[in-house]
Formats: C-alpha cells, structure tokens, sequence
C-alpha cells in the first residue's frame, strides 16, 4: 500500500521541510494589491528598502544596477546581464524581472523606439534613493522619542523578553485550548481573540452561525494547529495579515498600517521612538500591535515606544532572526531512527507543541525525551495537522547534532512511516453518486461527454461502460439520456 | 419491436455512495460485507478494483469499521519497551 | 616523522601536564604532541597505541579552573596546539621547487572497512582532494599523478601533470573508483616507475602509497616486489607509505631503502599528519650548474630534492627566464607552440610570438617563460616571518600602544583582569594573549599569529 | 534543511533563490599626493571619431567627492542584502587603518538616529567621516613633525591587505589552515554534511587605487618606472641603501604572498584604479595581478564621471552571482612582470637563480639570498643572453587597460577606448550617465 509518491522519502522530506518563505502571507496579499496601494506605500523609503531587499538576488541586483540611471531598463540590457542569447524570446526576459513586476517596481513591458523597455516606477526609485543617501522626508525610520537622557530604559534583553512572553502568551492560549492541559495562561485581550477568531485560528464550538462567538469558549482550529507549528517569522507575518486584512475587512486604508510594519522592521531594537511623530497616521493600528509585544510602552498612553525583537526582526529576510541565539534555542531536537525524540528544552510552548504529535515519556528540567507513536501522531493528524508539516517542524528544530549525520537530516524511515500514518487516515475516499450502467456504447460515449461539459462527471469506467455523476445533475442528465434515447431510436 | 431497442439503449441508474479506495482496502470491505446477513449487507455495487457503491447509510459505520480493522493488522509496539 | 616514544616518557608527560609549573624543554615538544593531539590530533607518535593516546590525555590534560569551568583549561589547550604548529613553521632557507609524484592509491576490498567513519575510501578520498591543492599550493611547479591498485590490477588514473582541476574532477567521481579485489604493490610501483621514465633520472621523483590492505597480491614471475625495490632505489625514485591497516615489513623496507617515509596512521586526524608532512618540499643543499631550459632547470631542481650531500657551500646556476602577458580569451589566434589557432594564451616577452602554456621554452626564441607567481609562490621560503615573542603582563603594563590586534583589530583581553597565579602560563601561550612582531613591535591575537605564520607569511605590522 | 546555501533552480533558468550573505572589505587609498594630482587632472584626449562622448567631460574627483559616492555604493551593499557587512580599511603613506566598524571600546555611533536614515547606514557614513578625518589629522601632524620623506612613501596596500586577510580569516577560520580543531572531514570533504546555523558568509576585497602607476603595490620598486606622478625617486635612493629584506616584503613580495593567501581563502581582490589614463600611462601592473589570480574584478576608470554607475555596475554583484547568472565584465591583458630584488626594477626578462628562483635583473656570480655560488664560467654567455635581450615597449604586447576582450588585444588605441568604454558597463549601455 506504499504509494508512489512518498517512495523517494529524500526528495520528498527535502522539499516539504523547506518551508516557503516566511513572508508568504505578506506576498500573497502584496499581489492582490493594485498600482495605485503600490504608489500609497512606496511614500516610504522604509518600504523601498524592505521590498528591494525581498526581491530574489538577481532581480535585485539588476533594479539596483539600474536604479542611477535616468534611461528606462532595456530588455536587452537585461539579457546581456545574465547571458541571455540575444534572440530569447520576450517572455524569458520577463520572466527574470517578474518579481519587480509584481511589485509594481518596474511598469510592464513596452515597444518604445524599436526597443523593448520596461519603465521604472518613479516613486519606488525616488525613495531607494532617498533611503540609500538619507535624503528622505517621510520619517519612515522612526523619529527617535527625545527624553532626558538620565531617563531610565529597558535593556534589549528585557524588551526581548517582554515581545516573547506577550506572544508566546498568546500561542500557549491557543494550545492550552485546545489540549485541555491549562498551564495557567493568561487570557490575551478581546480585541486578540476577535482576530483570532476571524483568521479562523481559533473557533467556538458552540455557535453555529460562526458570527457571535463566546470569545471565552473558543478552542483551536486545525488551522490554529499548523499555524502553532510554523516558524516564528511566518507567524508574526500571517498575524499581521490577518490584521491586515481584517482592517480592509472594514474599509479602513491600510497602506499607512502596512508601511508602518516595514518601518518597525527598520528600527532599532533598544533605542525609543516618539509614537506621534513616526506614525501620525496609523496610532491605532500601534496601539494593537502592542497587544501582541510588537512594541513595548512604559505606559499605555505614552508617545515614547521601543520596538520588540518582534518587530525589529520583522524584515531580516531569510530566517536570519536578528538575535543569534534564537536560531540555537530553536534547535533543541535530536530524532532517533526508533523515533525517540530528545528535546533540550525548558520552553513550556515548545514542549506543549511536541505533545501535540510526541508521545512525552520522561521531563527533566531541560529535557525532555518522548516517542513518535502511532496513537499520538494519529491523533494529532485528527486535529488536521499533516505528516509534512510535522516534518518540517522536527528539521526545522533539528539539533546542530543532527546535521553531523550524513543527510538526509530525518531519516527515511521516519518520514516514510509519517506518511504512511498520514494515508491510514483516509484510506477511503467517499462520494454520493449517481450510477449509469448502459449496453449502447454511443449513447455512453455521448452521455460521457456530456457529463465532462457540465462537470457532473465523478468517473467513467468505458470497458464496463459505467459512469457516475454528481446527484443534483442527475435530473439535467436523466433529461439528456431520455432525448437521446429518443433520437437514437427513432434515427432508425 | 421498440422494446429491444429499448433494450439495446436502456440505462440502469443506481444511486449510493461511492468509495474509492486501494485494492487492499476494498478487500477488507468486501470481507465486512461478506460476513453480513441480508438488510445490513451495505455494498450495492462491486464496480472495478478501486471502486465501490454502498449505500449511505452505512458510511461512517463502514469507515469506523476499517478503522478497526486496520488497527487490529497493525502491530503497535508494546510502550514500555 | 616523530620516533617511537618509550612508554616510561609517556607517563611523566603526562603528570607533569597535570601540575602547572614551567616543564624543561626537551619534554617541550613532546607535551605539544600530546596537547596536539587532543586539539585534532597533531602530531602523534605513530609508535604509541591508539588506546594510551586517546585515554590518558583526555583526562590528564583538562583542568579545571578554581571557577569549576572547563573553559580556561580548553583554551589554553587550543592556545598550545597553535604555538606548537607555529613554532614548527620556521622553514630552510633552500627547498626543491619542483617536484613530480605519483600517489598511489590501495582500492582493495579493505578500504570498504569501516574503522574510519564513513569509510576508509571516504576519508582517504576526502583527504586526498585537499592534499592536492595543499600539495600544489606549495609546489606550483610540481606535477603529480595518481595510480590506483585494485583486483591485483594497476592503472593510472590520472597521468602526471601540473593541473590540479583535473586532478580534483577525477577523484571527485566515487563510481570510477569502486574499490575492489586486491592490491598489487609491485604492479602499482611498475607502473609508477614507468611514468616516471621519461622524466630525466636526476629529476626528483617520489611516490606517495596510501596502503590499506596487510597484503600484496603480485604477479608470480621472475621479476619479485624485490627487484622492483633494487629498480626504485636505483632510479632514486623516493617512496613514502602510509599503512591504515599496520605495519608490513615489505613496504617498511621499500620506504627506508628509497629514502622515503613510512608510517601507520592510528586515526584519521594522525593520518592527515602523514599525508601534510610530505607537503612541503623537501630541503635540499646543493644545486648543481645547469643550463638554459626548462626541462633542464627542472632535472636541476629535481636533483636538489634527491638531496644527497651535506651543507658545503651550494653552486647552482643563473636561468634566464622572461616574464610572459597573458592574453584574455578573446577570439583566437595562431600559437607557436602547436601552430594552432587557439584562444587566450601567453606573449612570448622577448619574442612577441604566442605561446599555450607556461611554463615552457619559447618556440622561437628559446627564451624560458615562466609566470612570475610560479615563481612568487616560492618566496615565501626566503622572507619567513619572524616569530613572534610571547608577551607578558609585565611587558605589557609597560608598554601597551595598542588594544587590538594590529592583524584582525579584535581586542585583546584587558590586562588589568588578568592576575600574575590564575593565568596558567604554558610555554609559548602568552597569559596576554599577545604575541610580538620582533621587527616592528606590533602586537597580534594568537589566531593572527598562527594564520600569519602558517597562510600569510607576511607580517601586517612590517609590510608597507 | 533550511540552510542549505543558494541555487535552487527557480522558474527563470535556475537563478539562485538566495545568496549568502556577504562581507566587503574596501582599502581605500587616501594617499595625499594621488589625491591632489586626482583633484586636478590633466585634460583627457577626445575622441575624434566618436563625438557623442566628449559630453561627458572630464571630471576632478576629490576625496570628499568621492567618498560620498563611495557612500552611496557601501550603502546599496548594506541594502542589498540582510546581513550584509562592510568594513573599510584607510591605506595613507605608509600606514594603513581599520576605520570601519569602529573598535568596540569606542563610543558607538550617533547618539541619535536620524528619522530619514537607515540606522546601519548611518553609522557606517558617520563613522567613514570621522575615520578619515582622523587620519588626514594624522597625516598633516607628520608633516608638521616635518618627515615629508614618509609622506613619499606609498601607499600601504599591502599592510591593508594583510589586515584584511587576517580579519577575514578570523570571521571565518574554515579559511585559514589551522583547522585542527575541527572535524576534519567536514572541512576537508566537499559533499560533507552541510554544516548548521545560518550559512557562511561570503567575503570579498575591493582595493581603490588613487597612485598612479606602479609604486602602489610594490613598494620603492620603480626606479625605472618614470611613470610615479609623486617624487618618490629620494626614497627610491633610500631603498636601495637600505638593502632588500624588509624593503622587499613591503612590496611585490608581500603583496604576491597576499594574493596566495586570497586565492586559498576563494576570496576575489577587487581593483578599481582611480587615476584615469591621462595621469597614468602605465597600469598598476601588480593589482592588475591580483584581481586576475584572485578572479577579481580590475577595471580602471576613464576619468569621465559616471563612477557610481560603474561601481554599481561592477562591483555591487556577491561572488556567488559573478558568474552565474552574471558576467564578469571583459578584463584584460595581464602582464605576469616581475620585481628584482636587487634593485626593484619591474622585469620582463630576469635572472633567475635556480636554488632559490630568486629573480636579479643582472647577472651576478652569488645569490644575494640563498649565497649560492653561480658559476664564473656562465656568466659570459648569460651576460650575452641579456644584451641580446631588447626590452619590448609595453603598448605592443600590454595594451592601456582596460581593453575590450582578446579580439581587441592589440587594437590601435583609439579602438580601445571606444571598446572599453562599453565593456565598462559590462553590457551595453552607450555611455556614462551623470547622477543627479
């Protein structure tokens, strides 16, 4: 019953453990967004500076190459930058400089004097510049809080530490939500669960309608699940999205909300900014991002605000978290091939994500040793979290140890039985239907096609001539084989 | 005279659920289905190798069922070892 | 190669490295190797048993400090295996440039054993791979070859040349090298003499054997292993075996009648050892005269590193050598080499006339062309950069111009921390941790100091 | 496996998804002389036959000039990528210095980040100003104390070399060949086990030459080189009074065992040559070397403007993008000459003594180095080898960098310029655009 497509378990652990890109949320909405919210946001050096940088190398490079020039960039420019043959085709060129594209950095492609050219958004160029010479005028990096200097303020390692318990706050509520197993967790504010609630991380199960949810009785959702097990920065990013779009949700602009994302990620973990000044615009959105340790206040009303090591890391790109030693902490896991698990950690929301799917046998204070069982796993993907994503939590959290082992870091048999445990699940795939048999090949055949026009085909099976179709066509294709029936008889 | 061209032409329409599943599966189901007496047989249809049709009613027992079936071939290692 | 050490040596070696104070210099280096040998097994002696060396020292040698931390001690340990390995590093004045080798490389069955991790054939592979550009980064004007003995068979895997690219490519497929049956030694040396006959006998010839398997299967005949020996001798072509299995009288023998080494590796790091002591080119005294020509100047140079003789005052010759323009591949031109049109290429500096490859003898001129790098790789030979003088906390409280490091800019830890009893002062370890240029009075961090002397060999403090 | 490095094959023709991040480490040359002579450069030749050029006129490049464009490229560095560094030594007569990043000890940057300014740009612009400053102060002290004789020395490229070697060699050891103390193997194997963490940084070097002709790399070795714009023909005296050794290893020696030691840590040299063809006739023929043994970049500007285009152009790729998908613009011709040690003379043709290959630009009965004895008998027949040699005036065999590729080689001049005037855009773009 092993089936083809999990029978190279390297191909397939490799590619389900390379996480996308932390910053998929934010690309999904980025490309939903049209010219003129391009226009809004590129007001912002901050912004120029973090779109440049989340184009792939070359595409960068090349805008960046470009970006002194007053000409438009020439496609044949282009080619020649990355040994194209002259004579390739316009869509190949295109395709190189997509990424822009999309980002509404370049304006499409167009004939001009013989030459193909793309144009280069004069709004984006201008702030690149302005950011690289500082010649700027939005203070999009944050106009610094000027108090007296005898002021007292936090250490980076106590803002640290504040954006961390405010957020693993929030996710502990989730877990302990849903396991049942309360650590005492303080509930996170209203305006946290309604988000919670809207992204659909989180759910009341006792209101059908889905619209007026006891906000005190909501548990998690599958989706709450996986999202439990992605890496920080994409949560941090889907966070701020479902935010996002919960703003638009409501009509309010939200390019002033998302600029200000791209600035906090500008900034500089333990120096203060003045709220007011930096972001006129988007005060409330600051007030909510602070709910989730994004920025640290002395006092709720205070204009004076330090970003967390939440908000600073916001930008820095490839999973290259600001602090070095958050990437050590996350790498607590040792797998063994008879699925016993070593976790060096004291993390209480670690350790309450791996007894989703693990197993815990033994706590010691910093580690804790568990086993990858069948009932447990199974269990977890009844809760709808999927074999690859479990995966790419353990590679993801992989110990240093591990990667002194020849690859692949998770060994086949592991990943293999994973998948395995994953099909079990649904071993049958089940349908209403609808069976036709028929003894007349043609009126099959016509009947057959006719289905597959109007999608009401589930399966044909020619040799025995069956075929079977979705129940409420039933009446519209009972018609149909009537009139032929009808024709094919009397065409006699 | 009509009437076998109404044969030649005639159409069956059954309607049930259909279950797609592997061979191994479906050998289990049959079993069940085997091991059943008259109102409980659930399989209206045995289509091909991958397919069946069963009546609705009994889908979530059948599934239920495999469940149990399967757990009972699978060796689960004794935990204290 | 280190002797073998006598056991009774061994034990006070190792309690004098558990009290502290200052030990006599003969154990000096003796107290490196062991300390070596736990920071990636440095120098080794091949005659001690693998358990002794790894035992004892692990434990003897780490202390810890009154903090209860392993740290300090760790330190100091990395601190003295770098010292030991730049103190080695003062170098004769004349060495033998050029160079030819054949490494001949066991594929039996045995390298398929597992005592190395993953694999012998692994290992040595891996090893081999760095060795030659090791190898070539300090012989540039060697050339080397590499046979492989398998299912009692020889063949010459790659034939001697000085291009290590194409070396690498080959032993980068593991599919061509699938060790199997078993070794043939006198098919292997056969074959290595016969490539290296139509080099000019004084030219210096070695051989490099890494042996895997306890034994040799060679074809019976008139001919034995033993008259290949007498062959090898007289074509003084120098044989180097390094044993992975153990020691095996023939190839003892072969290797000391031809003047070369042997060795048994205990682990993979002593192997490494083996294989990097015959990286630098062997010191020779004499020169003899030779004439003008390449292939003259190398039998020359070969005939220093057959290194005969002792240290009477040396005669060699002066070689005219142009210093050529290499053209950028651009569109192709006539060669005077082949008289084949061809891209890129050297000028001739005196002639003008277009040549493939340096170095060599200008067709047309005869001029010997040579690419001054070539050259400059050796130089460092003749300008070694001093040692560098432990500091100590005296001398700096005196004289501190600088807080960092005049190499990297790190910073140096503050003196003022450091009192005189905690910092255990090895032989060599600066408490400091600073190290003086003698020349300019520049201080350094030890990892400058040992890149410096070991990569650079050019001192930041006296360069201009 | 996140960290596994670059080159995934993407939808466009397998472009790597990302690249490591990079390390670069600028040797700016703030040699007083050069910069004068920069600040005032003779007028450039026109080119008849191409007219549309002249529009950009030559253009005095002074230090504050161009350490504002210099600025302006660092920063795109930065912005280029996270994780990106920079660090940048300052080479003055005789003396280099670290002046980016400041030591820890100093108090660190402004004291208050500007609300229009990337933080890390800031720092880095501030910082640049200061250490300059700094040195320049120094540099007029020395005046002051009156050794203008130390003010004739060259620039210390080499000693910024070694630094920056040594500084790299300490963010990234795998480099130097102490790797004792790691597993062996897993530096030694190519197809080891991608090591944790995030990915190893890539480090590359970019020298900016302001000296005119060849005593920038080797240090008092041009006698015969008329080509030095600055008077140091008295400390040419000096040198060879003051005999080989240390001279020696402050110039072609040391910079050579510098390109060695790149080329074992794969890191590129790259040269920007400031002083354009008017000042200097002949290339820094050394640095011209080291960025052809190092695959480094060397190109020499025009003298015409439009630099930060070419720095962008050239220089702003990581190695990792280079040469695939990128280009490397067409170098050029490079002449392998080397330096005697008895007088510093830069060869074509040399002696060469075969013990120690030693090189002497004439023939002498003992190595000066290694004492070894040459046979009286020989020196005859060599004395006759050297007159038989004619020196061969360079514009034949070296063409005036930077040339167009091979094919151009040996064009007459003007074709050249022409030539390069495209290659220097390393695509096709017509001409050098002004900045606003």
């Amino acid at each position: 019953m092993v089936q083809p497509s999990f029978s190279h378990p390297r191909n397939d652990s490799s590619s389900s453990s390379t996480s996308p890109s932390p910053t998929a949320a934010l690309d999904t909405f980025l490309d939903n967004q049209h010219q003129s919210y391009f226009e809004e946001l590129y007001k912002s050096e901050a912004v120029c500076l973090c779109i440049l940088r989340s184009l792939p190398p070359v595409c960068r490079h090349i805008i960046l190459h470009h970006l002194w020039s007053h000409q438009p960039l020439r496609t044949t420019e282009v080619k020649s930058f990355v040994q194209m043959d002259v004579k390739a085709s316009l869509e190949e060129v295109d395709e190189v400089m997509k990424p822009a594209l999309k980002r509404k950095i370049l304006h499409p492609m167009i004939l001009k004097k013989g030459k193909n050219i793309w144009s280069s958004n004069d709004a984006f160029k201008r702030g690149l510049r302005n950011a690289l010479t500082g010649l700027g005028t939005s203070n999009s990096f944050g106009v610094p809080y000027d108090r007296d200097d005898d002021a007292e303020i936090p250490s980076q390692e106590e803002l640290v530490a504040y954006g961390e318990e405010a957020f693993e706050g929030i996710l502990k509520y989730m877990v302990s939500s849903g396991l049942g197993i309360g650590f005492s967790v303080a509930r996170p504010q209203p305006e946290v669960l309604e988000l919670l609630h809207i992204s659909g991380l989180m759910t009341d199960p006792t209101d059908e309608t889905g619209q007026r949810p006891n906000i005190n009785r909501m548990t998690i959702t599958s989706k709450g699940f996986q999202f439990l097990l992605e890496d920080r920065q994409t949560q941090l990013w889907e966070i701020l999205m479902y935010y996002l779009n919960a703003k638009e949700a409501n009509s309010e602009r939200s390019a002033e909300v998302l600029s200000m994302f791209f600035s906090l990620g500008c900034m500089q973990l333990g120096q203060d900014y003045s709220a007011s000044k930096s972001f006129p615009h988007a005060l409330s959105a600051l007030n909510d991002l602070a709910q989730y340790g994004f920025i640290y206040r002395p006092s709720p009303d205070a204009d004076q605000f330090f970003p967390t090591h939440l908000a600073t890391a916001l930008c820095s790109g490839d999973a290259a978290t600001t602090k070095g030693q958050d990437v050590d902490e996350k790498r607590f896991l040792i797998l063994e091939t008879n699925y016993k698990i070593y976790a060096y950690t004291s993390n209480e929301l670690e350790i309450a994500i791996l007894n989703l799917f693990v197993d815990i046998r033994i706590r010691y204070p910093n580690l804790v040793v568990g086993k990858l069982d069948r009932k447990n796993v199974k269990s977890a993907m009844e809760k709808g979290i999927s074999a690859n994503q479990i995966i790419s939590y353990l590679s993801s959290h992989a110990h240093p140890q591990m990667y002194n082992s020849p690859p692949p870091l998770l060994h086949p048999t592991i990943v293999d039985q994973l998948h395995l445990w994953d099909r079990e699940r649904n071993r049958l795939k089940t349908e209403d239907t609808v069976m036709l048999e028929f003894f007349s090949k043609e009126l099959f055949e016509d009947t057959v096609n006719e289905a597959t026009t109007n999608a009401a085909l589930q399966l044909s099976i020619p040799t025995q001539k069956f075929m079977f179709i979705e129940p409420q066509t039933k009446a519209a294709i009972t018609d149909f084989v009537k009139e032929r029936q009808n024709q094919l008889r009397s065409g006699f | 005279m009509s009437s076998a061209y109404g044969d030649a032409y005639a159409v069956k329409m059954t309607s049930g659920v259909l279950v797609t599943c592997d061979s191994a599966a479906k050998q289990i189901l049959l079993h069940l289905d085997s091991s059943r007496e008259g109102l409980y047989k659930f399989m209206i249809r045995d289509v091909d190798e991958t397919h069946l049709i069963i009546k609705r009613e009994y889908v979530d027992e059948i599934k239920e069922l495999l469940q149990d079936e399967l757990e009972k071939n699978t060796y689960i290692q004794d935990p204290n070892l | 190669m280190p002797s073998y050490a006598p056991a009774a040596e061994e034990i006070d070696d190792d309690d004098f490295i558990d009290d502290d104070d200052l030990p006599g210099p003969p154990s000096r280096s003796k107290k490196g190797g062991a300390s070596g040998g736990k920071s990636g097994g440095k120098g080794k002696d091949p005659g001690r048993h693998a358990w002794e060396a790894e035992y004892k020292k692990s434990w003897d040698i780490v202390q810890e400090d009154e903090s209860g931390s392993l740290e300090s001690a760790v330190e100091s340990l990395l601190a003295r295996g770098r010292r030991k390995r730049a103190l080695m590093a003062d170098t004769p004045l004349r060495r033998s440039i050029i160079r030819h080798m054949f490494i001949i490389m066991d594929l039996s069955e045995s390298m398929m054993d597992k005592d190395y991790r993953p694999t012998r054939f692994e290992v040595v592979l891996g090893y081999l791979r760095s060795y030659v550009v090791e190898w070539f980064d300090q012989n540039p004007l060697g050339q080397i070859g590499i046979i492989i003995m398998r299912d009692r068979l020889s063949e010459v895997l790659v034939p001697m040349g000085g291009n290590p690219q194409e070396i690498l490519s080959v032993l980068s497929d593991k599919r061509r090298l699938e060790p199997s049956g078993e070794p043939s030694l006198q098919n292997g040396l056969v074959m290595a003499k016969g490539g290296m006959s139509h080099l000019p006998t004084t030219s210096s010839l070695e051989t490099l054997i890494v042996f895997s398997s306890i034994s040799t299967a060679d074809p019976d005949g008139p001919t034995t292993i033993h008259n290949v020996l007498e062959d090898l001798v007289e074509n003084k072509i120098r044989t180097t075996i390094l044993s992975l299995a153990g020691e095996i009288k023939i190839c003892r023998s072969i290797s000391e009648r031809t003047g070369g080494k042997f060795g048994v590796a205990l682990d993979q790091d002593h192997l490494k050892d083996l294989m990097w002591e015959t990286i630098p080119p062997p010191a020779t005294t004499i020169a003899p005269p030779i004439t003008i020509g390449v292939r003259n100047a190398l039998s020359a140079a070969g005939k220093n590193a057959s290194g005969s003789g002792g240290g009477k005052a040396p005669n060699g010759d002066l070689m005219v050598m142009g210093f050529p323009i290499q053209l950028p591949l651009g569109g192709e031109t006539l060669c005077s080499c082949h008289g084949l049109l061809k891209r890129g290429g050297y000028l001739c500096p005196r002639c003008g006339s277009k040549l493939c490859d340096v170095p060599t003898d200008c067709e047309v001129c005869g001029l010997m062309v040579v690419s001054s790098p070539h050259l400059a790789r050796s130089f460092w030979f003749l300008f070694p950069v001093a040692n560098y003088g432990v500091l100590h906390i005296e001398d700096v409280m005196e004289s501190s111009k600088s807080h960092t490091c005049t190499g990297c800019d790190v910073e140096f830890p503050d003196v003022s921390t450091i009192e005189e009893g905690v910092a255990q002062v090895e032989d060599g370890v600066s408490p400091t941790g600073r190290y003086r240029c003698a020349k300019c009075q520049n201080d350094f961090c030890a990892d400058c100091d040992l890149y410096i002397h070991d990569t650079l060999h050019t001192c930041p403090g006296c360069a201009q | 496996m996140a960290p596994l490095p670059s080159s995934h094959g993407s939808s466009s023709a397998s472009h790597p998804k990302t690249t490591p991040p990079s390390v670069l480490l600028v040797i700016i040359d703030i040699h007083p002389l050069s910069w004068s002579l920069l600040a005032s450069p003779p007028p450039l030749a026109p080119y008849p036959e191409h007219l549309g050029i002249d529009k950009a006129q030559a253009s005095p490049m002074t230090l504050p000039d161009f350490v504002t464009i210099l600025m302006g490229f660092l920063n795109a560095h930065l912005a280029s990528r996270w994780g990106n560094e920079v660090v940048v030594y300052g080479a003055s007569a005789g003396r280099a210095k670290l002046l980016y990043p400041p030591p820890s000890n100093a108090v660190a940057g402004p004291s208050k980040p500007r609300s229009n300014t990337y933080l890390p740009f800031q720092l880095l612009d501030s910082r640049i100003e200061e250490g300059l400053k700094e040195m320049a102060l120094e540099e007029r002290e020395r005046l002051e104390r009156g050794d203008v004789k130390s003010i004739n020395h060259p620039p210390a490229m080499v000693s910024a070399l070694t630094k920056a070697l040594c500084f790299i060699n300490r963010i990234i050891p795998n480099n130097a060949n102490s790797a004792a103390l790691m597993d062996p193997t897993a530096t030694q194997d190519p197809n080891a086990p991608s090591t944790n963490g995030p990915d190893k940084p890539e480090t590359r070097i970019m020298v900016i030459n302001a000296t005119p002709g060849e005593n920038v790399s080797t240090a008092q070795s041009d006698s015969n080189e008329n080509s030095t714009a600055n008077g140091n023909t008295q400390n040419n005296g000096e040198a060879s009074q003051s005999g080989k050794g240390g001279q020696m290893r402050g110039g072609y020696v040391g910079l050579m065992n510098c390109v060695f030691a790149a080329q074992k840590a794969k890191v590129p040299i790259d040269v920007l040559s400031l002083p354009p063809p008017s000042i200097d006739a002949s290339p820094p023929i050394f640095l011209q070397q080291a960025a052809h043994l190092t695959e480094g970049i060397y190109w020499q500007w025009n003298g015409r403007g439009g630099l930060l285009q070419y720095l962008h152009a050239l220089y702003l790729p990581p190695p990792s993008l280079r040469h695939h998908p990128f280009v490397v613009p067409p170098q050029d011709a490079v002449g392998f000459r080397a330096v005697c040690f008895c007088h510093h003379k830069t060869l074509d043709v040399g002696f060469v003594c075969s013990v120690c290959l030693s090189i002497f630009c004439e023939p002498r009965p003992v190595c000066l180095m290694c004492k070894t004895r040459f046979p009286i008998k020989s020196i005859p027949t060599l004395k006759s080898l050297a007159t038989y040699i004619e020196p061969i005036p360079i514009p034949d065999t070296v063409p005036p960098p930077p040339v167009q590729k091979g094919a151009w080689s040996n064009q007459p001049a003007e074709h050249n310029k022409k030539e390069r005037r495209k290659s220097a855009h390393n695509g096709d773009k017509a001409e050098p655009i002004e900045i606003d």
